[in-house]
């Protein structure tokens, strides 16, 4: 998004925003990776506690979520730069 | 919700265009939606999920680029059709789909 | 929904709101065709051009999803007519 | 989120009764997200997802009238249950269950 | 959460705002649930009205789920209570 | 979007400090988030939803119990995963992951 016909009041309100729609989306973030996580990787209810071979999947499962999620933003990235030209900032 | 309460003269409050960064706070919103939606749909097309290693194989990370370029192409084409048809006659008059 | 009860500072603050809210659904409504369609119709990842199949899907995937939500927002109007009577404006 | 920041007086602004606004984009919000479970859930109920063709066919025409009949029954059938089991004594006394 | 460091007029004010939430919260229960049990119970659309084995399966599922979320409710306010220990009030 | 329209002397109005409330609304949205996520897969994973009765048999009710166990176990795991690799770096510096 373009930016650069704000004032220096609104880039500051709108930097504060971002930074909490930021936090908010990390912790969205956090909370949708343990329920993906958790739904792939837990099928056992015969005991409360985490088997070893559970702990391994979630394990990879985080990682390779995260870097499935850096990889698509690269992209996305990518494709907004292409899409919008060299004018003004980009998400 | 969060435009009540704001009272008449909403536009101008403290040296700041208001809608402006409405409409800008409404622009990151659909980014940030239209972002996960892809991450979550790619995610089901491309990621096996017996999780077996932590990290993306070949053919996984070949699959993740190729699965964003053509959400992008039914992105757009979509947005074309929407057009199309008048459906963003709603929109008060948008005209950037399909660009996203 | 029945607004007569509100003056018309509140009719006209309302009425914003609910253009913005409108936009806002309508938004939502097109980045959730785009997954919907895409989820149905994109199964191929060996190239990364839309085949001509799947371009016919995703043509047909939008049309119809756009007539089904018109025909039950026309059945849920009729409802929501039913149930409330002749009193006051429904959404 | 949206009801902080706006001090004490927050019930009379410029005018208007923001109470009641605000109980009015509820009640929207509201209806808005039955509408949105509404029609997803009839698609996935009443749609051939090979969409071989863009209109709707007699089979998928009839079963969405029926499907939205039936959700409205059960809309109320779980109402009345819920008040039946006083579980809406949370919602502050709300009575209007299954008249949507 | 833990709200004793709150003034009065922020307890009185977040009091409002919670009460608020919670009523959102539970007209989001309340559609989810009729969502849910839709899903699993209704199959058949040859008719319009609800058969009398839908009608069962759709009373049981709503009951089960209040059932369910009650007793989630219950293990999560203990874990809470482990977790932060005697500090304050949780969720 | 709630945050707009405040004016710059926002984190104090009406004696509030309410960038403290707005902290504790965040909170209060993401052990929400979290409750519900909690609900959802336990349900997905115990419940049999032929429903043929309406209360929880002994088996469910076991299984519950591991399931909400097992849960924050995991989420314990993700988080201190996500704290090892600096992936909460964005959420400036929050370190709580783990401990819910």
């Amino acid at each position: 998004m373009d930016f650069s016909q704000f004032n220096s009041a609104e880039q500051a309100h709108m930097n504060k925003v971002i930074e909490k729609k930021q936090m908010q989306d990390f912790m969205r973030l956090y909370s949708s990776l343990v329920e993906r996580c958790f739904q792939s990787c837990c099928n056992d209810f015969t005991s409360k506690s985490l088997k070893s071979t559970e702990e391994t999947c979630v394990m990879n499962c985080t990682d390779k979520f995260l870097k499935h999620s850096e990889r698509v933003g690269a992209r996305f990235a990518e494709h907004n730069a292409e899409t919008m030209g060299a004018s003004g900032s980009q998400l | 919700m969060s435009f009540l309460g704001r009272g008449a003269s909403s536009s101008n409050q403290g040296g700041m265009n208001t809608e402006k960064l409405e409409m800008a706070m409404t622009e990151l919103d659909m980014v940030t939606d239209v972002f996960n939606r892809l991450v979550s749909v790619c995610h089901s097309k491309c990621i096996n999920t017996r999780y077996a290693e932590p990290d993306l194989n070949k053919g996984e990370s070949v699959c993740i680029d190729r699965c964003v370029a053509k959400f992008f192409e039914v992105n757009k084409k979509v947005g074309e059709k929407m057009q199309a048809m008048g459906a963003n006659a709603t929109a008060g008059g948008g005209s950037s789909f399909g660009s996203l």
